[in-house]
């Protein structure tokens, strides 16, 4: 596949736009300067990520991508910013000062995945917006092949509930404690 | 001729058979035995016996005395020869360690020696040590000393002479530093052992090699070889002799070995007269006449070095005598000189002239040093200079000690004269001219210095302090004891006379498995005889004109000088380059080179080379393994630790740097598997 | 009683760690049960190894035969058993090591270092009795590992517990350490180091032991497997070199005895007499138990290094000695030197060199086990081991001084006492090595040897003279020394004993080991004395 | 569509996610450059799981598990700064370096 | 299709479930005085969840689920037994301690349960989903009980760093498996082992492999990804920390192994000299970092980064001399055996002493050999082991993993076998160091007296049960074998 032929493909040109916005966005999730904004950023790119779901033909996923994350994950990261009583505006102290090793390490990730994987995938052609894949499918791997993950996964889930409960809770002192026996 | 033939084929018979010669053949070991248990005995009882174990001492030797006379006279009658021995050790079927006893004319000659002198010493030590400090010790290391020393003269086999080689060793070092309050005393005990030790190398490295030329340690069957010329043993003889005889000069102070001997006077008297006369300094001789076949059928050809440097002994250190003031060192440098003649005639291949001079001597030089003993107990000095006039307060002392003297200077008919004259004879027979006019100048000189002793110490006036007197008759009767066998024992000897139906000295000492095939004349060659005593008669003429005459103090007259001679003399130890210092005389440079050399290099032998050792030694221990090698370990140590400490910088404790090291880290791998691999 | 032949050796190895578990069960106060307890213990020890002897067939030995034997299954999976088994080499030196411990436990009596605890002290004794007895007598190669190594954990304790308090500043040090904690972790790791590579070439024999049928551990088995050539080439070098490194550090050769001086100058008395009777044994019979047998042709290649080596412990070892002003330091250096004559007799692969290696071995444990008893003694007296500050001591404590001076005879090889076999066969042995060693290196080794006594002589005469002989020096003048006590004596004299009995009958020694060496130089080198004695001398 | 495209992208934001951690100071936004390493996960999943078709919809399936397991650690994530925070008022990683060699 | 579940297969992980809720229950409904009920309950779900398994055992039949990607063989229960044993110590050792300090109790016991459970599945799984998961769940509950000890801002920082760098090597193992996903379309490791075969040279491959190695190498805290460790360990509560450095760190190394052994066997190449230069690196730095320490804990932290290295060793070995991997394999589990108890004892004595002796520095505990002989002897027992000191289980430990390389033959294999050898020279010097100074240095500080110090019932239960496998397999090493060769069967599923 040439060039050209990707060019002429109107889906290309939608990837692109959506493309770009989702690593703009990541790109000032890590930059910006703004606890909040970076959080907004990441509902960005999330939600861009859920559209490219879309055009892979995911629908559930992309679904629960929203939900899970833009309705709930991105509502607790502003609690824990809240919370945290991080200065919600500009704050230069939010990198550290050296970024010179960061960066070189990152881009040398995408370079050596990027090129990895070219090299792999180079021609491989998804084909566009075929019937997505069937939410009963998916119900039915979950709750038949998958359920031991399933279950498991659940209780990963209870832990990191009861644990950050435990963990977050302010204690109470003794005195605190007997009153709240007495109530 | 005949006699060792016969002894021969007696001696295959008895090697087979085991044993020859009934009862006293049979139990000569105990000989070997009593004095050690004498020893065991003494350290355990000796204190709480009356004479401090004495007694038992004296007990062990007397009865030795009476098996060494009767095996004595069998050898005398028909040749005794007989060796019996039993296992200690195996290694494989091949390779066996014995003990055991030799009976044969060398040994019996060796025991008869051992006893009967070892016994008088021993009966005037118990006067000569009365009311000494530990007494009991005394008697105990003499009994060691006389045990090992009838050990080592019965050795059917090198190993076990060996032992009591190194025993003698042993018991020579405890008796030197028998006063070893005295920290001199313990260096002279020290030095006599290190010097021995160092020659018992050679002994023991030529041991083995013969040992394994013919696979066995056994002398007979060494002997043997040599005389059948084994392949085997010929290749090594000449290498095994020398190291032999390297181990002998140790013993029997042989030039440039000499130097413990004089020390070695730090003793108590009686160990001085034992050790020159009957023990110790003769096992060299002893080990050369034991060996004496190997010398004569293989090892011919380094003959003429060893007389070389029995010849030096026997001159060079001869001299040294002349200057020395301390009556003991006199008679130890005699004694040295003396054996430098035996070593000079066993080496030039005069078996029976070697070991005569030996026996003869063995009485002599303990009649001498018994005498001296008597002397310095009397004036409680050793130096001349304190003596002077003691032949009327001590007559028996004075007639003993002449006689003594005489017989060592070679005057016929005494015993010197003839085991002397003999040596002559035999060096001439063989060839070597010239060795045997320095040994007639040695008997000139000897000769002179006991002239000179005998002078100093009995005649002129009195000059040391107190009233000396003669000493007791426990002391005196030895001497006189002494005193017949060295006057009277050259007759056993004369050439081409034999005793009706003993025959004579030599066929007694032939009486061994393997014939000597030395020479020994079977007449007199009057011509040598006479040069011998005529420089004998020189000598003592001469001595006596200087100090004999009966005039003012002989301190002064002590001041008799050789120009070139005696500067060079007094300088003790630098004897062996007298010949050069001569010349040095004459020509400066030469000499003062030489002198230096001396100076640095032979006196470096034993004092020098400590020193030198215990540098090295501790070079080694201080640079060497402190710093180097366990450096090397701590350096290692030292190592792991920084690179520990360098690990310990890297936890940083910043999360992040840990991260980036985490992702680095991986991203390292990937590169280095995708594109290196 | 036949159950014996199956039971004697494990009785004799574990009956004291049976007895230090019992020891641990009496309370730490009651020294008396503890001390009594112990000596019957080790008693008890000693008496099995003597039923041993006395059951013990001496008629001869086959090759690689091996008596009392049990072989019993034990790491099934890794195909390693409990196999024990005592042969003429090893018989020695089992009743040694049961020997003096029953005369470490004697002498210990009055003796306790400081921080006293008998308990404890006693307990690492007999464990530490364990570990030695049973390295003699393992014929699994795992087995001889674990007993080889159990030794290490009591003697650290040991060195590092009750060793020398004094502080004392190392070369290459910045700060000054307690002589026994250097010591001790120095010696642990040395050991440790050296036994590591040991066991990779354990393993490596092991492996390649599959080549030719199942993979063992079982010396037997490997030995016969050696003899018939299995392993050789780059392998056999490798392997050989491993296991040199684990056994070099224990006897010690040199380089590898740094440890050594440290260990014996800083370990209580009884420890430094085990250390130096037993302990050091356990290198060398590890070579002629292990590394000749079953790689014969590599130790041909190997033996001359190994000679060389030997020499210059010899001889290094010697002026080492010359140089020391302890006088316990001066006695664990002359331990270099011994040990160096044993390493030439191995070196030589004859049977005479291994013999001499095998009475040396037992010389050597009397002697030097001897000497440092002596050497404690005079401390615990003096307070110091200063010989500049000793002298005299024949004076203050006459029978002392005396044992001392037969004592350092014996160590100097005078004839007609133990010393002087080990010595003397050894350089027999070198000077006709095994057919195709060279003889240059051995020849040379033999003279160099040779003078090395010298050099002995020199160093003991010297030890007699600071420590013996002289007048006592002032800041003794008027004090009261015991002289030997009754605890003393009954642990010395039945070592004066044996080493007079062997000094003029060694026999005593021989007649056990020299069947079992003659059948092994034989088989494995086929080389035998009569080869070695009629060899035209010259080569 | 390429499916390398998808590759590419989820490439560059893992880098971006991986950034991220290492600059960011604040403890919460190291928890959004995670995130966003995850979400580059999950595009991989679901582009790869588009080509293969397999017959359960493996690659959705782990997608969800993926997603469900980093909802969770976000929430342990917050536990430990709100923790974090109580203790020291401050949610910065590089005051927390108590713990070193 | 359809799955049937087989009951008696999840037997264990269903007991431990049912355990956690108990203690949950428990929790809410009793007062603080009685909570140590909770640890009670703990304990006895964690001794029932042993039987099912020695049932399986006793039958032995290989039990598969899901089409292989859920199995049940003897290697899964021999691990599932190491990791109910270390379990049930690290209980023992937590009832004081947790109970002492007013933490959470029921939480605690809670969190913990689970990350057993986590492991639990693990040792089954077949699948790369179930892998992540059960990996997930086996440390997720770390991040917070790392930081249990609210209070204690290093605990905070414990877990935080431990919580980060967790993320991160989650991360970048989900990656990897995504890549190995969308390169073969297969989860299974049958599935992936057939379709990796031969294609070791794609670098798509390896990257997806190196991406899974560091997820693995992070539980194991493996050089360089081990920085965590020492930090962790130190601020973690004490019973956590020796949970983390043995079950969690056993868990990484099933996981490894299992993906390494049964889903990648033909694309050795990649992976054997990856892990080569891990083992290697882990056991030199691990040590060297050690040498140093001052903290007792710190130091079993390094050294627990060392002793992963030794048991990289005989896997990484065989693989590399492309040797037979059963041998490295029963190696390794033999190792890891041995290293979890004798760990878990270090570690209880580390509490019992640190109760005794108010402080976790090894100078502080100078002299305590002379006050509390029997404790002295503990510190001896474990520290020796752990120094492969015979007739110490250590020695076995080491020993199998020399043989495993020795036999794998081939020269860099004799190389590591080298390092390993200096190494294990050099452990000795620290392990040697605590003693010393616990038994060869003059006491220094005062120390508690007896009876408060008095170590918990459990606690002296922990310490006996780790004595008694320390001391009997040291001599019997078999029992150690039979659980190694046990290990050997080990089914692919599928």
């Amino acid at each position: 596949m040439t060039v050209g032929d990707w060019v002429s493909q109107p889906i290309n040109w939608v990837f692109l736009v959506v493309a770009l916005s989702v690593v703009l966005s990541a790109f000032r999730v890590v930059t910006a300067k703004n606890l909040v904004h970076a959080a907004l950023f990441l509902v960005a790119t999330l939600g861009g990520t859920a559209v490219l779901f879309l055009m892979l033909s995911a629908e559930f996923v992309a679904w629960v991508l929203v939900l899970v994350y833009i309705g709930a994950v991105i509502v607790l990261f502003l609690f824990g910013i809240m919370i945290t009583r991080a200065p919600t505006g500009r704050d230069e102290g939010l990198d550290a000062e050296r970024k010179v090793w960061p960066a070189i390490l990152s881009i040398a990730t995408f370079v050596l995945l990027a090129w990895a994987s070219v090299e792999a995938f180079g021609g491989d052609i998804v084909n566009e917006l075929g019937e997505a894949t069937s939410t009963e499918l998916l119900a039915k791997s979950l709750l038949g092949r998958f359920v031991i993950p399933f279950e498991v996964v659940s209780f990963v889930l209870l832990a990191a509930l009861i644990g950050g409960i435990t963990i977050a809770r302010r204690d109470l002192d003794p005195v605190e404690e007997e009153e709240r026996r007495a109530v | 001729m005949t006699r060792w033939l016969l002894a021969t084929e007696e001696a295959e018979h008895a090697v087979e058979a085991g044993i020859t010669g009934g009862f006293w053949v049979e139990t000569a070991g105990v000989m070997l035995v009593l004095p050690l248990v004498a020893f065991l005995l003494i350290l355990a009882f000796g204190k709480k016996l009356k004479n401090q174990g004495a007694e038992l001492a004296i007990g062990a030797l007397a009865v030795n005395c009476l098996w060494a006379t009767v095996l004595f006279v069998l050898n005398m009658t028909d040749g005794v020869l007989a060796t019996t021995t039993f296992e200690i050790g195996r290694i494989g079927s091949d390779l066996v360690f014995e003990l055991g006893w030799v009976v044969d004319g060398l040994s019996i000659m060796m025991y008869f020696l051992v006893s009967v002198v070892g016994l008088l010493v021993f009966i005037y030590a118990v006067g000569y040590m009365r009311d000494d400090v530990r007494v009991a010790w005394f008697f105990a290391a003499f009994s060691l000393f006389a045990g090992s020393m009838l050990v080592l003269v019965g050795a059917p086999n090198l190993i076990q002479l060996i032992i009591g080689w190194e025993g003698v060793g042993l018991a020579s070092y405890l008796l030197i530093g028998f006063y070893w309050e005295d920290m001199d005393n313990v260096r002279a005990g020290n030095k006599a052992f290190m010097v021995n030790k160092v020659a018992d190398v050679g002994l023991i490295l030529g041991a083995i090699i013969l040992g394994l030329a013919v696979g066995t340690f056994d002398f007979f069957a060494i002997n043997a070889a040599a005389f059948d010329h084994l392949e085997s043993l010929s290749t090594v003889a000449v290498v095994g002799g020398a190291l032999l005889f390297f181990g002998a000069m140790g013993k029997s102070a042989q030039f440039p070995f000499h130097i413990w001997l004089p020390d070695a006077m730090a003793g108590p008297t009686p160990v001085s007269a034992l050790m020159h006369a009957a023990t110790m300094v003769t096992a060299g001789v002893y080990l050369m006449g034991r060996m004496f076949p190997l010398f004569e059928y293989l090892a011919s050809d380094i003959r003429p070095w060893l007389v070389a440097i029995g010849a030096i002994t026997l001159f060079a250190l001869g001299l040294l005598a002349l200057v020395a003031n301390d009556i003991k060192k006199v008679l130890a440098y005699s004694t040295v000189s003396q054996l430098g003649y035996m070593m000079t005639a066993v080496a030039a291949g005069g078996y029976t002239a070697g070991l005569f001079h030996l026996f003869t001597h063995a009485f002599f030089k303990a009649l001498l040093f018994l005498g001296a003993g008597s002397v310095i107990h009397a004036v409680h000095s050793n130096y001349m200079s304190d003596m002077g006039g003691l032949r009327k307060q001590m007559p028996t002392t004075y007639w003993t000690f002449v006689a003594g003297a005489l017989s060592l200077a070679g005057i016929l008919p005494l015993a010197g004269f003839w085991s002397k004259d003999e040596i002559l004879a035999t060096l001439g027979h063989e060839g070597y001219i010239a060795v045997m006019w320095i040994a007639v100048a040695g008997a000139f000189v000897t000769a002179f210095y006991m002239t000179r002793a005998v002078a100093l110490t009995f005649h002129g006036e009195y000059k040391g302090h107190g009233h000396p007197h003669e000493s007791p008759r426990i002391m005196t009767g030895p001497l006189v004891a002494l005193a017949i066998p060295s006057i009277g024992f050259g007759l056993l000897n004369i050439p081409g006379v034999a005793l009706p139906g003993l025959g004579n000295f030599t066929e007694w000492l032939a009486v061994r498995v393997v014939p000597m095939g030395d020479h020994h004349a079977e007449s007199i060659d009057f011509l040598l005889a006479g040069s011998g005593l005529l420089a004998a008669l020189a000598g003592i003429a001469l001595g006596w004109r200087i100090w004999g005459k009966d005039r003012e103090t002989q301190v002064e007259r002590d001041r008799f000088e050789i120009p070139v001679l005696y500067p060079l003399l007094r300088r003790k130890y630098y004897v062996d380059d007298l010949a050069l210092g001569m010349v040095g005389a004459t020509m400066g440079p030469v000499a003062r080179l030489v002198n230096w050399v001396n100076d640095y290099v032979i006196d470096g032998l034993v004092n020098g080379a400590a020193l030198i050792t215990k540098a090295l030694g501790s070079f080694v221990y201080g640079i060497v393994d402190q710093r180097g090698v366990d450096g090397i370990v701590h350096g290692l140590s030292a190592g792991a630790d920084l690179s520990g400490a360098a690990v310990r910088k890297w936890q940083t404790g910043r999360v992040q740097q840990y991260a980036a090291s985490f992702v680095g880290g991986a991203l390292i791998l990937i590169v280095v598997f995708v594109f290196v691999t | 009683m036949d159950w014996f032949e199956t039971w004697g050796l494990t009785l004799t190895v574990f009956i004291p760690l049976a007895g230090a578990l019992v020891l641990g069960a009496i309370p730490r106060d009651n020294e008396n049960a503890l001390k009594r307890l112990a000596l019957v213990i080790s008693v008890a020890a000693f008496v099995a190894s003597l039923v041993v002897i006395g059951q013990f067939d001496f008629s001869g030995a086959p090759y690689n035969t091996y008596q009392f034997e049990v072989n019993e299954p034990w790491i099934g999976a890794i195909n390693a058993n409990y196999h024990v088994g005592i042969d003429g080499i090893s018989l020695p030196l089992l009743v040694l090591s049961t020997f003096v411990m029953v005369l470490a436990v004697i002498y210990s009596w009055n003796h306790w270092e400081e921080p006293k605890n008998p308990k404890s002290f006693l307990i690492l004794m007999l464990i530490l009795a364990t570990g030695l007895n049973g390295t003699f007598v393992a014929l699994d190669l795992v087995l001889f590992f674990i007993f080889f190594e159990v030794v290490l954990v009591p003697m650290y304790f040991m060195i590092g517990i009750w060793g020398d308090r004094s502080p004392r500043k190392i070369p290459g040090f910045g700060k000054e350490v307690q002589t026994r904690l250097y010591a001790s972790i120095k010696f642990f790791l040395f050991t440790l180091f050296g036994s590591a590579f040991m066991l990779l070439g354990f393993l490596a024999l092991y492996f390649q032991s599959g080549e030719s049928g199942v993979r063992t551990f079982d010396i037997v088995e490997l030995t016969n497997l050696g003899a018939a050539g299995a392993f050789t080439g780059r392998f056999a070098f490798l392997v050989f070199g491993a296991m040199f490194l684990g056994f070099a550090v224990k006897v010690p050769m040199w380089p590898f005895h740094t440890w050594l001086p440290d260990a014996h100058t800083a370990a209580p008395t009884v420890g430094s007499v085990l250390l130096a009777a037993i302990m050091l044994k356990l290198g060398s019979y590890g070579f002629i138990r292990i590394s000749l047998p079953i790689l014969p042709q590599e130790a041909a290649n190997w033996a001359p290094f190994i000679a060389i080596l030997a020499v210059i412990g010899i001889i290094y070892g010697s002026l080492a000695c010359l140089a020391q002003t302890d006088m316990k330091r001066l006695i664990a250096f002359s331990s270099v030197g011994h040990m160096g004559f044993v390493m030439l007799g191995i070196a030589t692969m004859t049977d005479v060199g291994i013999n001499a290696a095998v009475i040396g071995m037992v010389a050597h444990g009397l002697i030097t086990g001897l000497l440092f008893f002596l050497a404690g003694s005079m401390s615990h007296r003096y307070h110091t081991r200063e010989m500049s500050r000793l002298g005299g001591n024949m004076k203050l404590m006459p029978v002392m001084g005396g044992i001392l001076a037969f004592t350092a005879m014996a160590s100097l090889g005078l004839p007609g006492l133990a010393g002087f076999w080990g010595e003397f066969m050894s350089l027999v042995g070198a000077y006709n090595p095994l057919a195709g060693l060279s003889l240059g290196v051995f020849r040379t080794s033999m003279v160099l040897g040779a003078i090395g006594t010298v050099l002995t002589a020199g160093y003991m005469l010297y030890l007699l003279q600071q420590v013996n002989l002289g007048e006592p020096s002032d800041e003794w003048q008027g004090q009261e020394f015991r002289d030997v006590d009754r605890y003393e004596l009954t642990a010395w004299v039945p070592l004066i004993v044996l080493i007079v009995v062997i000094g003029f009958y060694p026999r005593f020694i021989f007649s056990a080991t020299t069947d079992s060496v003659v059948s092994l130089v034989d088989t494995i080198f086929n080389s035998d004395t009569t080869a070695a004695l009629t060899r035209v001398a010259s080569g | 569509m390429l499916l390398s495209q998808f590759l590419i992208l989820s490439a560059a934001i893992f880098a971006l996610g991986i950034y991220g951690l290492l600059v960011r100071r604040n403890i919460v936004l190291i928890l959004l450059s995670v995130e966003l390493m995850l979400n580059a996960v999950n595009i991989n999943l679901i582009a790869f799981e588009s080509v293969i078709r397999s017959s359960d919809g493996v690659g959705q399936v782990f997608a969800i598990f993926v997603i469900t397991v980093a909802a969770a650690e976000v929430g342990i994530g917050l536990a430990i700064v709100l923790m974090i925070f109580r203790n020291r008022k401050s949610a910065n990683v590089d005051d927390l370096s108590l713990l070193r060699w | 299709m359809t799955f049937e579940i087989d009951y008696l297969a999840l037997a264990p992980e269903l007991v431990v479930v049912a355990t956690m809720l108990i203690v949950f229950t428990l929790d809410l409904v009793l007062p603080r005085a009685r909570k140590f009920w909770t640890a009670t309950a703990a304990v006895a779900g964690t001794a029932a969840a042993a039987v099912p398994l020695v049932i399986l055992a006793s039958e032995g039949t290989v039990r598969s689920m899901f089409d292989g990607s859920y199995v049940v063989d003897e290697f899964a229960l021999v691990l599932k037994g190491v990791f109910i044993v270390a379990a049930y110590l690290v209980l023992l050792m937590s009832h004081h301690y947790i109970e002492s300090d007013r933490y959470y109790q029921g939480e605690y016991y809670f969190l913990l349960l689970a990350s057993v459970l986590g492991s639990l599945v693990m040792a089954s799984s077949r699948d790369l989903i179930i892998l992540f998961i059960g990996l997930e769940l086996t440390t997720g509950p770390l991040y917070l009980l790392a930081g249990w000890r609210k209070g204690d801002v290093k605990s905070n920082e414990a877990s935080m760093k431990y919580f980060i760098l967790g993320v991160l090597s989650t991360a970048i193992l989900l990656y990897g498996m995504s890549m190995l996903y969308g390169l073969t379309g297969e989860v299974t490791f049958a599935g992936l082992a057939g379709a990796t075969a031969g294609r070791g040279d794609e670098p798509a491959i390896v990257v997806a492999i190196l991406f899974l190695i560091v997820g693995f190498g992070f539980k194991i805290s493996a050089v360089p990804f081990h920085f965590w460790a020492p930090d962790t360990y130190e601020g973690a509560p004490t019973p956590i920390t020796a949970y983390l450095s043995v079950n969690s760190k056993a868990a990484g190394f099933v996981a490894m192994l299992l993906v390494m052994y049964l889903a990648l066997p033909d694309v050795a190449d990649i992976w054997a000299p990856a892990l080569w230069l891990l083992a290697a690196a882990s056991m030199t730095v691990g040590n060297l970092g050690a040498l140093r320490q001052t903290n007792i804990v710190r130091l079993l932290a390094y050294s627990s980064i060392a002793q992963a290295g030794f048991m990289l060793v005989p896997f990484a070995a065989a693989a590399v001399a492309g040797a037979d991997l059963e041998e490295a394999f029963s190696a390794t589990v033999i190792y890891l055996v041995i290293y979890a108890v004798m760990n878990l004892g270090a570690f209880s004595v580390v509490i019992a002493g640190a109760r005794k002796t108010r402080s976790g520095e090894i100078a502080a505990w100078s002299g305590l050999g002379q006050i509390d002989a029997r404790l002295g002897v503990l510190v001896i027992v474990f520290f020796f082991s752990l120094a492969g000191i015979p007739p110490l289980a250590g020695w076995f430990a080491k020993f199998a993993m020399f043989r495993s390389v020795i036999i794998a033959g081939g020269t860099s294999t004799v190389v590591l076998a080298v390092i390993a050898a200096v190494n294990s020279v050099i452990a000795l010097y620290y392990y040697a160091r605590v003693v010393k100074s616990v038994w060869l240095d003059d006491p220094i500080g005062e120390f508690v007296s007896e009876a408060e110090a008095a170590p918990a019932v459990s606690l002296r239960l922990a310490l006996l049960l780790a004595l008694g496998f320390t001391v009997v397999i040291g001599f019997f090493p078999t029992i150690a074998t039979f659980v190694g060769d046990a290990s050997r069967v080990i089914a692919a599923g599928g």
